[in-house]
């Protein structure tokens, strides 16, 4: 039997963590492949009705990348992510889904070290984790 | 004298005793000055206040717990009302000679104490010397 | 007016004169001081450790021996018992957890303290409680063409938070000496530290301190500082045969309680007793100004 | 449906290597709303643009997606490929199958799986892409300087040379700014006034600048290109056409009141010109310290008025100017340093504010140019210059440093020793800071030339003893306590936003930070705007800066209105939010969320100004009926794009 690999979604925004993603391309830094990115103007247009839909439709992680705090493109954009985040990982967590599933970090253009090095410690945690449980289902652990 | 700098030193146990004990960050100082200008006691210190800190960034805590200076500190609290970051320097003070207190050290010996004035001295000035320097 | 009162120890022994004028120059205004009992030594010096209890049990306990008397308030005369109750009661009910550790410590007093009570100094009460206004009204001997300055010193002013005035520019001492009809100096040192208890180890020290502040005050145009210190009374007063001794050009400046000049205007009688605990003459200068 | 096309690029051996591209090409070719599907070694090249617009036009293609390198490299390239063949270049994706994923993973077979991944998100998302037009609104080539110190004026020239009109409201009755109470400017020396007047001549002469003096903005409403100003001008009490600046007004004035050119320091009448040199050159009547002419209380000046300029009656005016581009130079004022009463300054004479020191130094300031302190007239042989009095102290007062401070101190020291080459300025700093050009330079000089004595500490009490101040400080270096009986001493106080930007900002609905000064569009890449469309920001306003700097961003924001006024109309991305006006309820929640001030109420529907939304998305996610939607990243997108991935 196949070992789990965990199928993340990315949500990153163009000015900083996109152009992150790509330093670490252009620096041929290698991570795993399991994270898939859509590209948003900036972290406040996720919604967390798209979080809670990639989890209900399997996916067992998801990452939101944005500016650093007093860098946003669009002045607040992410300090609307984190409180958003912050709220979504309490109700997470009364869904039965682990809060840690989720996670939002502030990676700016010039961080593709960052970039890789959070894919991966992501990567694993949720390979660790193992599959996401499906909502309605059984305690998560 | 040699200040050897290493990692160890910089944010050692001693450090964080102090600021435990005195609840404020040695690292909050940038060396304005304003403590030691406004001293009124700094010209009988071997280190001034500003210096006590900076010391306290490097992890130098000994030579400020055998300094002269912390026992001519009154706690006037002229330093910590004028600090522009906020530091409460003469809690910080306080802290370096709780420590040496805690251990049993002070320079305060009520047995050794010259009574010439004795009569005359206030019990206010006794018990706070005795409170602030005996070990 | 009854003031529940908290003298503190050096006002029933070198300042003596410091309370009794108090009382009679509140009795002038229709007050009086009452003695709260049961007290003890405040402490002296507030500890400004983050993690010693044991040394706010001394404040502490005064303050629960009076919530226990069904005392509201305590006025006190003396800055330095001032500056320690005040800022004991502070820190202590900041934090719940230290208010509980504390009462543990004094379960010998059966009672717990709730930390309710407030703690005003005499300047404060006269200012806003007593008016000056009310003060004007009483004067009868204005203490005309005496200059004096007010000194501060740290722990009327020092923390900020704390402070009974501004704690750059206070004047509510000057304020009281305009309104007693004196002529009222503001000198640069007059929120100095006289060297406080430096006195017993380092003497020079307070010397040199001293030495400064009234060398201030006199330049100023000073004739007469006045304190509401005991231990910088102390120090200004006591030491100046030993500033003599040091500074040749030095003149000497008798240094008064707040309260023995305002119980002059009010009318009182100088009491030869106060004399007694001055150390640099003080009725020359009264004698001078035909107050005496 | 939408036939789509998918080209992927082998990028030489960068893609090929690591993703199957045939495999790719052959399994993506039965994806659903695929009509063609190839790959090519270079796609980006000219035959590789070649092909993807052949097969458009062959295919009768709707759209494309490229698999290729990054958008942020080619995007541009392709949507300009296909608008030449009449195809809108938002029907077009690219998915980053390089710099995330074949650059970045080192199996082929899970990279190649990763790569369908991307290209089919592209294609989803491409399914439901709109054709886009620039959002575009028509353009009103005038533009409003609030501010006539030397931003404003360095802005309104540039501009009014470029050939478009201009607007120049100022609140004094001149324009000059701090600039002109200067004496001389680091780190040349030249004289400020020198050379700021012949700029204050031009722009009171210039045929396309429109000056409106003691006057203030009012109210700006519409949007950027096309606002329409409310300016309130004081009543014009002197008219200047008539007045001949005789001067026999002021000479039969009763009333003297401090001189605000002078900072205090001299004394003017309630009928008055600022200071020789103000534009307009014409009397103002100070009404606030006038004895008053309603009822005529002295009426002095009008009978000794000859040419019958004096008009007690004048009242107040309104005036309305249409604008298509705002900058706001409103300046800076000093930090009320009355505060500081370790400082004594007010109590003490001879505790100058740096302003005050700089009328002294001056040829035109109440000492004709001697060197001569305000209590008796004395040449002061020792001079304590204070630097960081009330900045970087974020406990009690400015937690910001003023940055101009340490030059110009370093300035009145080496003026105060050409005036009294015998006396001895000492500088009290904490740090220097001193990196503009040639700056460094001119400290060195001072202190190793000029015999100026910086000494390294902050000074904790100033107070006066005899006809001395004496100044308590510390050396740091040597950790020695320091006492210097001064003749004078200067405080280089810290810089604030000028009085009364707290109104303007609320008028103009502009961002500020905590201490007031205005926040710019990106504090990198957009320092010249504001955050809001329209709104250019030039000097001391943003920010503590010196005259270079001033004049640099003055002129930089007019060069980025002149660029705009190139275009007949203003427009900008489309990728903008919608609204479903019939989902939305009127809750007003997206309204708080737009930092741009893009959503409004009409009519209980929260409507969207398609010229002042900049795209974020951060409405959309906060709307709880989902009546908002991104043009081109909709829900729907989304969704079909999470759903892909999961597949």
């Amino acid at each position: 039997m196949n070992a789990f690999e965990p199928k993340i979604v990315c949500f990153l925004c163009k000015w900083c963590t996109y152009a992150g993603a790509d330093l670490a391309g252009t620096s041929r830094i290698k991570y795993p492949p399991n994270g898939v990115v859509i590209k948003t103007m900036c972290s406040s247009r996720i919604d967390p009705e798209h979080i809670l839909y990639a989890f209900q439709q399997g996916s067992d992680g998801v990452f939101i990348g944005g500016c650093h705090p007093g860098d946003c493109h669009y002045q607040t954009g992410n300090y609307k992510t984190q409180r958003r985040v912050l709220l979504l990982k309490r109700m997470l967590k009364q869904m039965g889904i682990n809060p840690e599933r989720l996670k939002l970090e502030w990676i700016s253009a010039s961080e593709g070290n960052k970039f890789a090095n959070t894919m991966i410690d992501f990567t694993e945690k949720i390979r660790n984790m193992g599959p996401v449980p499906k909502l309605s289902g059984k305690e998560d652990k | 004298m040699l200040i050897k700098v290493n990692a160890r030193n910089i944010r050692n146990d001693l450090v964080k005793k102090i600021e435990d004990i005195s609840g404020q960050n040695v690292f909050d100082c940038y060396q304005c000055g304003n403590c030691s200008s406004g001293c009124p006691v700094v010209d009988y210190m071997d280190i001034s206040p500003n210096q006590v800190l900076r010391l306290s960034q490097y992890g130098e805590i000994d030579e400020i717990l055998n300094s002269e200076t912390i026992w001519i500190c009154s706690t006037c609290l002229q330093c910590s009302s004028r600090c522009p970051k906020g530091i409460d320097v003469a809690k910080i003070m306080e802290a370096f000679r709780t420590v040496n207190l805690r251990k049993g050290v002070g320079v305060v010996n009520p047995s050794q104490l010259d009574t010439t004035d004795a009569k005359q001295l206030p019990p206010i000035l006794l018990v706070c010397a005795m409170r602030k320097m005996t070990g | 007016m009854n003031l529940p009162y908290y003298p503190g120890c050096t006002l029933k022994a070198n300042a003596r004169h410091f309370e009794d004028s108090a009382q009679k120059a509140l009795a002038k205004l229709d007050c009086e001081l009452e003695e709260m009992k049961d007290w003890v030594c405040c402490g002296t010096v507030f500890s400004m450790t983050t993690d010693d209890l044991m040394l706010q049990l001394a404040s502490i306990r005064n303050l629960l021996r009076a919530e226990n008397q069904g005392l509201k308030e305590i006025i006190v005369l003396c800055s330095m018992c001032y500056n320690t109750l005040k800022r004991s009661q502070d820190f202590i009910t900041r934090d719940q957890e230290n208010l509980d550790k504390v009462n543990k410590f004094m379960y010998m007093e059966n009672l717990k303290y709730s930390g309710s009570i407030e703690i005003y100094h005499l300047l404060t009460i006269l200012k806003d409680r007593i008016t000056y206004d009310k003060i004007k009204e009483k004067v009868k001997t204005p203490l005309k063409k005496l200059k004096v300055g007010a000194f501060y010193g740290c722990l009327l002013v020092r923390p900020e938070e704390f402070a009974i005035d501004d704690f750059e520019s206070p004047t509510i001492i000057e304020n009281l000496l305009d309104v007693l009809g004196a002529e009222s100096i503001d000198f640069p040192y007059k929120l100095e530290c006289c060297g406080a208890y430096q006195t017993l180890t380092k003497q020079e020290v307070s010397i040199k301190r001293s030495y400064e502040i009234l060398k201030s005050a006199h330049n100023s145009g000073c004739e007469a500082i006045i304190t509401s210190c005991p231990l910088c009374a102390y120090n200004l007063d006591f030491l100046q045969k030993r500033i003599e001794e040091d500074f040749v050009e030095f003149v000497k400046l008798p240094v008064f309680y707040f309260t023995e000049l305002m119980a002059l205007a009010l009318g009182e009688k100088w009491s030869g007793e106060w004399s007694k605990l001055h150390h640099v003459d003080p009725e020359q200068l009264l004698r001078d100004k035909h107050l005496i | 449906m939408k036939k789509i096309g998918v080209f992927i690029c082998h990028c030489g051996v960068n893609i090929k290597d690591t993703v199957d591209v045939e495999y790719l090409t052959e399994k993506l070719a039965d994806y659903k709303g695929v009509e063609h599907i190839e790959n090519y070694m270079f796609m980006c090249s000219d035959p590789g643009q070649n092909l993807v617009k052949e097969a458009i036009q062959e295919n009768k293609l709707d759209g494309v997606v490229i698999a290729a390198c990054s958008p942020t490299l080619h995007e541009s390239t392709f949507q300009n490929a296909i608008e030449e063949i009449g195809i809108n270049k938002y029907q077009l994706e690219i998915a980053n199958i390089r710099e995330q994923c074949s650059w970045v993973h080192t199996s082929r077979e899970e990279a190649t799986r990763k790569a369908e991944l991307i290209i089919k998100t592209a294609i989803e998302k491409l399914r439901l892409n709109q054709s886009l037009e620039p959002v575009t609104a028509p353009l009103t080539k005038r533009v409003l300087v609030i501010g006539g110190g030397i931003a404003g004026i360095q802005a309104a020239l540039d501009i009014a040379d470029g050939g478009y009109e201009v607007v120049l409201v100022e609140k004094k009755p001149s324009i000059g700014g701090h600039m002109i109470q200067l004496s001389e400017t680091f780190p040349t020396l030249d004289c400020s006034q020198c050379i700021l007047t012949p700029k204050m001549v031009q722009v009171g002469k210039h045929k396309n600048i429109k000056l409106y003096v003691n006057s203030q903005v009012a109210a700006v409403d519409g949007f950027a290109g096309n606002f329409t100003v409310t300016i309130n001008r004081k009543a014009q009490y002197v008219d200047p056409d008539k007045c001949t600046l005789c001067g026999d007004c002021t000479d039969s004035c009763p009333v003297v009141t401090p001189c605000e050119y002078d900072e205090g320091l001299a004394w003017r009448r309630a009928i008055y010109v600022p200071f020789p040199q103000a534009i307009p050159a014409t009397f103002t009547i100070d009404t606030e310290n006038c004895l008053g002419f309603e009822p005529i209380a002295c009426g002095e000046c009008k009978k000794a008025c000859e040419p019958g300029a004096i008009n007690y009656d004048a009242k107040p005016q309104t005036f309305e100017e249409k604008i298509g581009a705002i900058i706001v130079a409103t300046g800076y004022d000093l930090y009320p340093v009355e505060n500081m009463a370790e400082y004594g300054y007010g109590k003490y004479p001879d505790v100058l504010n740096g302003l005050q020191f700089e009328r002294i130094l001056s040829a035109t300031g109440p000492t004709g140019g001697e060197m001569l302190r305000p209590s008796d007239g004395k040449v002061p042989k020792e001079i304590v210059f204070v630097q960081c009095s009330g900045s970087r102290d974020p406990e009690r007062h400015l937690s910001h440093c003023s940055r101009i401070c340490c030059m110009y101190t370093l300035k009145h020291a080496k003026l105060y020793k050409h005036k009294v080459p015998d006396g001895q300025p000492y500088i009290f700093y904490i740090d220097i800071r001193s990196g503009g050009k040639r700056y460094d330079e001119f400290i060195q000089q001072a202190v190793s030339e000029d015999g100026v004595v910086y000494i390294r500490g902050k000074v904790a009490k100033i107070y006066q003893e005899g006809d001395k101040m004496i100044v308590h400080g510390m050396d740091t270096l040597t950790g020695k306590k320091m006492e210097i009986c001064a003749d004078m001493v200067v405080l280089a106080q810290g810089i604030v936003p000028s009085e009364g930007v707290h109104e303007l900002v609320k008028t103009l609905k502009l961002g500020v930070d905590d201490v007031g000064f205005l926040i710019e569009a990106h504090p990198k890449l957009r320092p010249l705007e504001s955050l809001q469309s329209g709104f250019y920001i030039a000097g001391a306003a943003q920010g503590p800066k010196d005259i270079p700097d001033t004049v640099s961003q003055a002129s930089g924001a007019a060069a980025k209105i002149l660029a705009l006024f190139s275009h007949d109309e203003i427009y900008h991305e489309p990728i903008i939010a919608i609204v479903d006006e019939d989902k939305c309820s009127g809750c007003g929640i997206c309204i708080g969320t737009c930092p741009y001030g893009a959503r409004v109420l009409e009519n209980g529907v929260a409507m969207v100004n398609d010229i002042l939304c900049e795209g974020c998305g951060a409405c959309i996610s906060a709307c709880p009926s989902g009546a908002a939607q991104q043009k081109n990243l909709t829900d729907q997108q989304i969704n079909s794009m999470i759903k892909v991935i999961l597949g």
